[in-house]
């Protein structure tokens, strides 16, 4: 089935609830608007996409989206859309569509200050998710990052991973860090 | 449904009470009830309270509308999504002085404004100068100045704000390191 | 006084136990040898200074730099070698600066995932410091800034001061935030 | 003082103990006795238990050795930091097989190595294939791969770290949510 999602400024919403809680349930899409920590897809409210999930499930085909009146806007166009606006979206975009693709449930991880909270099962049912911070690598990394990334995802968890890719077709690779004492 | 309102202009998004300005009292400060911003409306369809006509009859719904506010302010979504998180813990905004901001009142009779809040979006810059004349415009009435961020999935964050002026701001003396 | 201090790397090194106590002691300068968190200025170690730190401190007269070779080194050739070497050296240098010259107690922020850590009255004395995010402005700022300044500084108070700067003379303003809930 | 290390080369820095084989099994392993390495020469320089001299009788610091030292290596510093603090949490370490290369027995008279530690700078960027490299090299030899990453202020941060291959690679069940 397609979902109808609107595009408002730099989100996408999916008004209709029963489509919302089926989207929502078909892989933990989206935030159900007023509730931030959703129990289960119980929910009576729209579904706020961020950009990012919404062009992953345009280019899906299971998406359609309109602007403010009603006007047709392609997956190549939202695209675009995201690229303006928001930051390495392109490597960002790329992680999440490869994680995705993998069967893992990526959602925004940014309240703990990572690009991705990633889960096995989904949020609620795994312990905790693992962060994904995207990282930018030409042949060299400052090893602040890898600091950085744990200084963030401390409160979650001692694991955490930096994805490290680069334009087009680079592949991406992924460090697992633990924070230890020898 | 007791509580009807009006659409009379399409394009400003001009609203007014058409019958139950009672029921509306009991949903909003008496100051609201002449002159209906479009976030009180909105609040008043999305809880099923209200029903929204034009002079012709027809009628709107809620994501009529918030499509509607969308076409003549971009931040329409978050203002919305921060009225109504403001709303569900039981404080009652009214639409602020300046674009995207909500004042607030400790009670719903208090006459007197304590929080004045500004709502801010991810990956939308600000300017500077914008933060600083609303903190500044916050201190000359006495109110706290608040920023509303809302992040690119609806999370939202309050953050307090005041100018620091180093040698002359006292930093507080007792810790407040979170529990 | 002066102080004596070697350059290694990308750290200035004062040998003399003696001098490392009396610069410690001065301002709390540096750090003692394997010593993360020095109780009192009664140690019998090296001290290394920061770069930041030790360019301070020589454009004050107060450490004088040598190289491995013994070879001098002046305040501007020190200054050059952390612009080279630390990202936004000189926006950093420049709060940094302001913050000693009023009399504050400025760290290193780093573990705490922020530029400086600030005492009123120094570490151990405060209960703790005020953390401070340097950040470049033009004439805009992302609120997401905030937000991740307010993350990295949560663990340690509900406060974080943002210091908003610019290069050459533009004036650093300071914005003091804390975490809220209306 | 019992032990009395020798000063080869000036250059390269080879090192050989003189005087006091005894002592210096007390406080290295075996391997380190009949070449020396920088860093362990350090280590007893830095702690008084060793004098250090060359051909011709004169006498070198610690100060002077971690000077000549860093003349030939530009981790120099940091290397020695992470080697201290290695010693003072009770570890024995060994210079490694690659350049800023630690490796850590269980027990000083254990044979095998359990740890593989790469140090690295704040600021001084490395190569991602360094990285792979060395991960891949630990897990060749059943070692556990730590990075110990020392930031521009001295503080030095233990990462124990492995490729993660989505799809394959199992994320672990149990929660390990810091306490």
């Amino acid at each position: 089935m397609t979902f109808h999602g609107v595009l408002l400024g730099l989100r996408v919403i999916v008004f209709d609830p029963k489509e919302a809680r089926e989207l929502y349930r078909l892989g933990f899409y989206g935030k159900p608007l007023g509730i931030p920590k959703p129990r289960d897809a119980e929910f009576n409210a729209p579904l706020e996409l961020g950009l990012v999930e919404a062009v992953y499930l345009a280019e899906k085909g299971l998406l359609s989206v309109v602007d403010e009146n009603g006007a047709n806007i392609t997956p190549d166009e939202l695209a675009a859309r995201a690229r303006e606006l928001i930051p390495r979206f392109d490597l960002i975009y790329k992680v999440y569509k490869e994680l995705r693709d993998r069967g893992y449930i990526a959602r925004s991880g940014l309240k703990y200050g990572a690009d991705f909270a990633v889960y096995e099962k989904g949020p609620g049912i795994d312990h905790a998710p693992y962060l994904i911070h995207v990282i930018e690598a030409g042949e060299e990394i400052d090893p602040l990052e890898i600091v950085r990334a744990g200084r963030l995802s401390h409160s979650v968890r001692k694991a955490f991973i930096l994805a490290i890719t680069g334009p087009g077709d680079a592949p991406t690779r992924y460090l697992m860090f633990k924070w230890s004492k020898p | 449904m007791t509580l009807e309102i009006l659409l009379v202009d399409h394009k400003t998004l001009e609203l007014q009470i058409l019958r139950g300005a009672d029921e509306a009292l009991k949903q909003l400060p008496y100051t609201s009830i002449e002159k209906l911003h479009p976030l009180e409306a909105l609040y008043l369809l999305y809880t099923g309270t209200a029903v929204l006509v034009d002079s012709v009859g027809r009628q709107y719904s809620f994501e009529d509308l918030i499509k509607a506010y969308s076409r003549i302010n971009p931040y329409a979504w978050v203002e919305f999504e921060v009225y109504l998180d403001l709303r569900k813990r039981g404080r009652l905004p009214v639409p602020g002085p300046r674009p995207h901001s909500l004042l607030l009142r400790r009670r719903k009779r208090e006459p007197r404004y304590t929080h004045y809040i500004l709502v801010l979006e991810e990956n939308r810059p600000v300017k500077l100068a914008t933060l600083y004349s609303f903190v500044e415009e916050a201190a000359k009435n006495s109110w706290e100045p608040l920023l509303a961020i809302v992040d690119r999935y609806g999370d939202i964050t309050y953050y307090t704000a005041l100018v620091f002026r180093p040698g002359l701001t006292r930093l507080s003396r007792e810790g407040d390191s979170e529990p």
